[in-house]
């Protein structure tokens, strides 16, 4: 099974890296674009087959280990 | 009346901050002349040789270089190359030349994840180009490093062309000359620390020859890469 | 906007207490509004307005004649000649780091070096005093490498080396790690900026970063609060640094003192808006007028209250001169900031607030300020300590010597720090002439007036815990001595002082006794405190760290006064074989507090090393003269875990082994070997010099014992004559190998 | 309209993040993790209501600035 995990900085962080590429993309004439976030996004390859118990086991990383609960959440696919 | 001085012009991005100290490098310790050019001009001020200094331009974010390429000045950058002119990107500057595609491949990040900084030995691997012109083949200098992403990475199939072209300009390797796994502080591939253009003329590297071009720095070996080019220029 | 209503909860929600609420009553002659309840709750708090502290930090001497600029303002000042002064200053960022260890130590470094560039200076330099619980746990661990990178992350991105400090460990800041970082910048003595706003109608602006809800209280509520599982719920206050953001708004400001074009500038560190502005007015002994509307903001619908405390990072305060307003929009441009013009000072001594064309605040500024609540809260001395000057400690032999030896280098708090250091970038700028662990305080030239200056932090939270007066003198003798041993003569201090909590009398005694310590060692040694920075509440669950002082000590050498003048300064590794090892100085019995102890988990619980002040500066002088005489080829301060120790470290940074021949003399070899007597070091002569030395020793009143000499590859210490353990011969015989292995390994992750 | 942008890592290119990560949650004890890739994960707010439009510019995006195609590629939603 394959989890697909997007962790993104809460909206009331500040996102440094977000605005630089905002006024970047600005720049080079992109000028629809409002804002950006950036985030990351990690693939895990799982040996499981029961989908509930990978649910589980994914949030377990997330909190133990993949984000940082402080300044950051995050969303999963299972597939 | 002409002076003989060499004009270096060192691109100044909104985050580089080894500019200083390449000023130094060449005004004080080398004695030629420097030229500050602003990332948002055009103009190269007649400068013979362009270097792109270190630092975190745009605060390295999303990935090293890849906002300052976009600059003013890398338009005027690329054609000076283009024309032939000496343009050395050190660390950032490396990067930087990376992201524009002025160097072959890209840089991921050290394979130990963290930030080094840190004495390391490179051989030199190809003396006739402008900017190690007055190295011995095979010489090896101890030059520091200071990066979170120098880990060198091409394709298989173009790391034979350019090994074959001679552009590897520098391996790490230990004290005696050999490019050992152990002496290679970030995993780059085949121990590079330093590239070149197919015509020799763009070199990027990450040590900092100019942190290392006065003996109560610890090293001096970095000057030679000064002198290379300032003889190239001479000639 | 509905008014929200005071009530002796909401008072009590803001940490001020009924007399304070009071107090505030009296000033304004009337209710205070949300807001204004908002700004005195962040002025008073401890944090800012030092409450507990004032009436000990008085008692520091601050006087000297290279001092240009005492405590009070960003950071203090010192001349170093041909119209060149160095700014520096030690800030605390405790509670931020427990709980978001990366962004708290990052922004912890960004608000010094802010600190340090408001003075107009270059920062040219950063140290940092780390300490943490049991390396052994995960969460030790967790939050070494999340501060670390977190440190290097910012100051590598400013192009600011990080040059040296320290990391300790011990069970004590289990809860409660201590992050104090140190910028050190470089100004032009005649370009000096002070923290002021003043001359009616000149324009107060705003520059830098957007403001957001990040931090609003992380000053006044996490820091003078005990930290408790209810902290944790303040995480939304953590706030997010952008050193690429400083690093433009430093080359900005620079640029805009250089032009001329400010009367003054702050930082908006900790209470943001509120503390710059109203710090700021009252210096200048104007009043200042906003209007909040035009503040920029990075989140819709925020109040006044909220834009007055926010703690957003990368902000600074100007106070231009009025009809600059252009010219100074145009270097922030120049740069891709912004800078907007949000008020103007006043003659009234008051700061108005107003946002959506209503006063939100008025009120009188030194209130604020000057008139903060001051208090001398009672003390008294903790139990423990009679406890611990009565024990007497029984040292056992080990029963290796070679393994006691190993076990002392492969403690965290003596091992090596390069998994620390070599994650922050040390040589740009290209001044550090000596490298990290390669001399007892790094030193860096300056190129503008061809001087040197030396910079270390020093502190033992063991040594304070027994006894805070001593253990403070002891940092700072330590401090000095090691400026000593790199050879150049030490000119003042900055000081973090991290303690538990000022409410309970046993902390309050324990401070003030390491204020007096301090102050006594520091006129001993003509070190003046120019700033610092005062840590209370480091306490969880009730209980506190030890007290621990960090002096941040600046020194300064004249390649002139050295009969070598391209080398202006001493390293620690052994150079040449056959080089003769010398101890300066005496070893006593001083095993109370010492690592030996504490590594073997034996009781250490006495009294630390005692320390004869005189003694100490007759060694500091010896050092001196004999380095810049070009006698001294190594010299290493001999002090944490013991000479051994000191003989280990100056083979592994020499590369190249020693021939000891201890003497024998009262003590035992146990305490011979990892005795912690201050006022010593371990030096090297040639073989030729030993007697030149020798006389040097004499007029400076300072023992002069030759130990043996420097030789390739292995560590042999032997007794000379049978000693009071009975022993003779070899005791200890170590290769370079076996010392590195334990040496090296003992920071890992 | 907002551009939800994955960038990873070509699979012929070593990661040494993601095999930081799989060590780290191995030694947590999440045994059935067999592999993981560390990737970008970039939200573009577009002022933009034409969906083909949108698309054509979030690849030219893609493929000036926010990707590196000697060592990435990407993908992305729109919605
Ligand atoms: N937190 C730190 N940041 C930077 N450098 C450090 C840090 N901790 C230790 N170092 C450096 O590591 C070396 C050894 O540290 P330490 O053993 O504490 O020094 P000392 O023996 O002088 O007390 C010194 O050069 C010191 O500056
Ligand atoms: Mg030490």
């Amino acid at each position: 099974m394959k989890a697909k995990i997007y962790i993104t900085l809460k909206r009331t962080v500040l996102d440094p890296q977000g605005k630089a590429v905002t006024n970047a993309l600005n720049s080079l004439g992109f000028n629809k674009v409002l804002d950006t976030r950036v985030g990351r996004y990690i693939e895990i390859e799982l040996k499981e087959k029961n989908k509930q118990a990978a649910e589980k086991k994914v949030h377990q990383m997330c909190d133990q280990l993949l984000s940082n609960p402080v300044i950051e959440e995050y969303r999963f696919d299972l597939d | 009346m002409k002076t003989s001085k060499k004009k270096f012009g060192i691109v100044i991005f909104p985050g580089s901050n080894c500019d200083h100290d390449c000023f130094h490098a060449v005004e004080s310790v080398m004695g030629q002349q420097t030229v500050p050019l602003w990332h948002k001009d055009s103009d190269l001020q007649g400068a013979d040789c362009i270097i792109l200094p270190g630092g975190f331009s745009y605060g390295d974010y999303l990935r090293t270089g890849a906002i300052a390429r976009f600059s003013p000045i890398m338009k005027s950058v690329e054609k000076f190359a283009k024309a032939g002119g000496p343009v050395i990107g050190i660390c950032n500057g490396f990067q930087i030349l990376l992201e524009a595609g002025l160097l072959p491949g890209a840089m991921l990040r050290n394979t130990c994840l963290q930030f080094r900084c840190q004495y390391v030995n490179i051989r030199v691997e190809n003396t006739d180009t402008p900017f190690t012109n007055c190295c011995q083949p095979g010489q090896v200098l101890r030059i520091p490093i200071a990066h979170g992403e120098g880990n060198y990475f091409v394709e298989e199939s173009q790391y034979q062309k350019i090994n074959r072209a001679n552009q590897v300009i520098f391996r790490y390797c230990d004290e005696f000359g050999i490019p050992t796994p152990e002496s290679n502080p970030n995993g780059s591939l085949g121990n590079i620390a330093g590239i070149s253009n197919k015509a020799g003329n763009v070199v990027g590297l990450m040590p900092h020859p100019e942190r290392a071009s006065e003996t109560i720095l610890s090293s001096a070996d970095g000057k030679i890469i000064f002198e290379s080019i300032v003889s190239y220029l001479t000639k | 906007m509905e008014e929200i209503k005071i009530t002796p909860q909401l008072v009590k929600e803001h940490g001020l207490t009924e007399e304070e609420y009071q107090r505030i009553l009296k000033f304004l002659g009337r209710e205070p509004s949300y807001t204004e309840l908002g700004l005195f709750s962040v002025m008073w708090s401890e944090h800012c307005s030092y409450k507990s502290s004032r009436v000990h930090l008085k008692n520091l001497p601050i006087r000297g004649k290279r001092v240009v600029q005492g405590p009070g303002e960003n950071a203090g000042v010192i001349d170093i000649g041909d119209n060149y002064a160095i700014a520096f200053k030690i800030e605390s960022h405790n509670h931020p780091s427990q709980v978001e260890p990366y962004q708290g130590a990052a922004t912890g470094v960004g608000g010094i070096i802010r600190d340090v560039f408001t003075m107009g200076a270059r920062p040219i330099a950063s140290l940092n005093s780390l300490r943490f619980g049991d390396l052994e746990t995960d969460l030790t661990k967790q939050l070494l490498g999340g501060i670390v990178s977190g440190i290097a992350g910012y100051g590598n991105c400013m192009g600011i080396p990080t040059v040296g400090g320290e990391v300790c460990f011990d069970p004590s800041y289990a809860g409660n790690c201590l992050v104090n970082a140190m910028c050190v910048g470089l100004v032009k003595s005649d370009s000096i900026v002070k923290a002021i706003a003043k001359g009616e109608g000149n324009p107060i602006i705003y520059v830098g970063s957007t403001t957001g809800r990040d931090g609003i209280h992380g000053a006044s509520l996490l820091a003078s609060a005990e930290f408790t599982e209810e902290s944790k719920d303040k995480r939304p206050n953590v706030q997010v640094g952008d050193p690429f953001l400083e690093k433009l708004l430093l080359e900005a400001c620079l640029e805009l003192i250089e032009k001329d074009l400010i009367v003054g500038m702050q930082d908006m560190g900790a209470a943001g808006l509120i503390s710059s502005s109203s710090e700021m007015a009252t210096r200048g002994k104007s009043g200042i007028r906003m209007n909040l509307d035009k503040v920029p903001r990075r989140e819709p619908g925020m109040i006044p209250y909220e834009i007055m405390l926010s703690e957003s990072q990368e902000r600074m305060l100007v106070c231009g001169k009025k009809g600059k307003e252009e010219d100074i929009k145009k270097i922030f441009e120049k740069w891709d900031l912004k800078a907007e013009v949000i008020g103007e000072v006043t003659n009234t001594g008051r700061l108005e607030i107003l946002d959506q064309g209503k006063i939100v605040a008025d009120v009188p500024v030194h209130a604020l300020t000057e008139e903060a609540p001051v208090y001398n809260r009672p003390y008294s001395e903790p139990k423990y300590i009679a406890k611990i000057s009565e024990n007497k400690l029984k040292v056992t032999e080990p029963k290796s010597y070679n393994k006691a030896l190993l076990n002392v280098l492969n403690s965290p708090n003596i091992g090596s720090k390069k998994w620390v250091y070599r994650q922050y970038d040390h040589q740009v700028r290209t001044n550090s002439t000596i490298l990290p662990e390669k001399g007892d305080a790094a030193v860096l030239r300056i190129k503008e007036n061809g001087k040197y200056i030396a910079l270390t932090t020093d502190g033992n939270g063991r040594y304070c815990y027994l006894n805070p007066r001593q253990g403070a003198k002891l940092a700072v003798a330590e401090a000095a001595r090691n400026l000593a041993c790199v050879g150049a003569d030490a000119l003042a201090i900055t000081n973090c002082l991290n303690f538990g909590n000022p409410e309970k009398p046993e902390i309050m005694w324990q401070f003030k006794e390491a204020i007096e310590g301090m102050s006594d060692a520091c006129k001993h040694f003509d070190t003046p405190v120019t700033g610092g920075n005062v840590s209370f509440y480091n306490e969880t669950n009730g209980k506190a760290i030890f007290p621990t002082p960090v002096i941040g000590m600046l020194g300064h050498s004249d390649p002139k006064d050295f009969k070598n003048s391209d080398v202006p300064f001493c390293t620690e590794g052994f150079k040449d074989e056959g080089d003769i090892i010398i101890l300066l100085g005496e070893t006593k019995e001083d095993m109370g507090g010492s690592e030996y102890l504490y590594v073997h988990k034996k009781d250490w619980k006495a009294a630390p090393p005692s320390l004869d002040l005189d003694k100490e500066l007759n060694l500091h002088n010896l050092l001196r003269e004999s380095i810049r005489k070009g006698l001294l080829k190594s010299a290493h301060d001999c002090s944490d875990g013991g000479l051994a120790v000191a003989l280990a470290e100056s083979c592994l940074t020499g590369n190249q082994g020693a021939d000891i021949q201890l003497p024998a003399n009262k003590l035992s070899l146990a305490v011979h070997l990892f005795s912690e007597t201050q006022s010593r070091a371990v030096v090297t002569v040639k073989y030729d010099e030993v007697e030149a030395l020798g006389a040097l020793a004499k007029k400076h009143n300072t023992p002069c014992t030759v130990l043996g000499k420097v030789q390739s590859h292995d560590l042999s210490i032997s007794l000379k004559e049978r000693g009071t353990a009975g022993r003779q011969g070899n005791v200890i015989s170590l290769t370079l190998e076996d010392m590195q292995k334990a040496f090296n390994t003992a920071i890992n992750l």
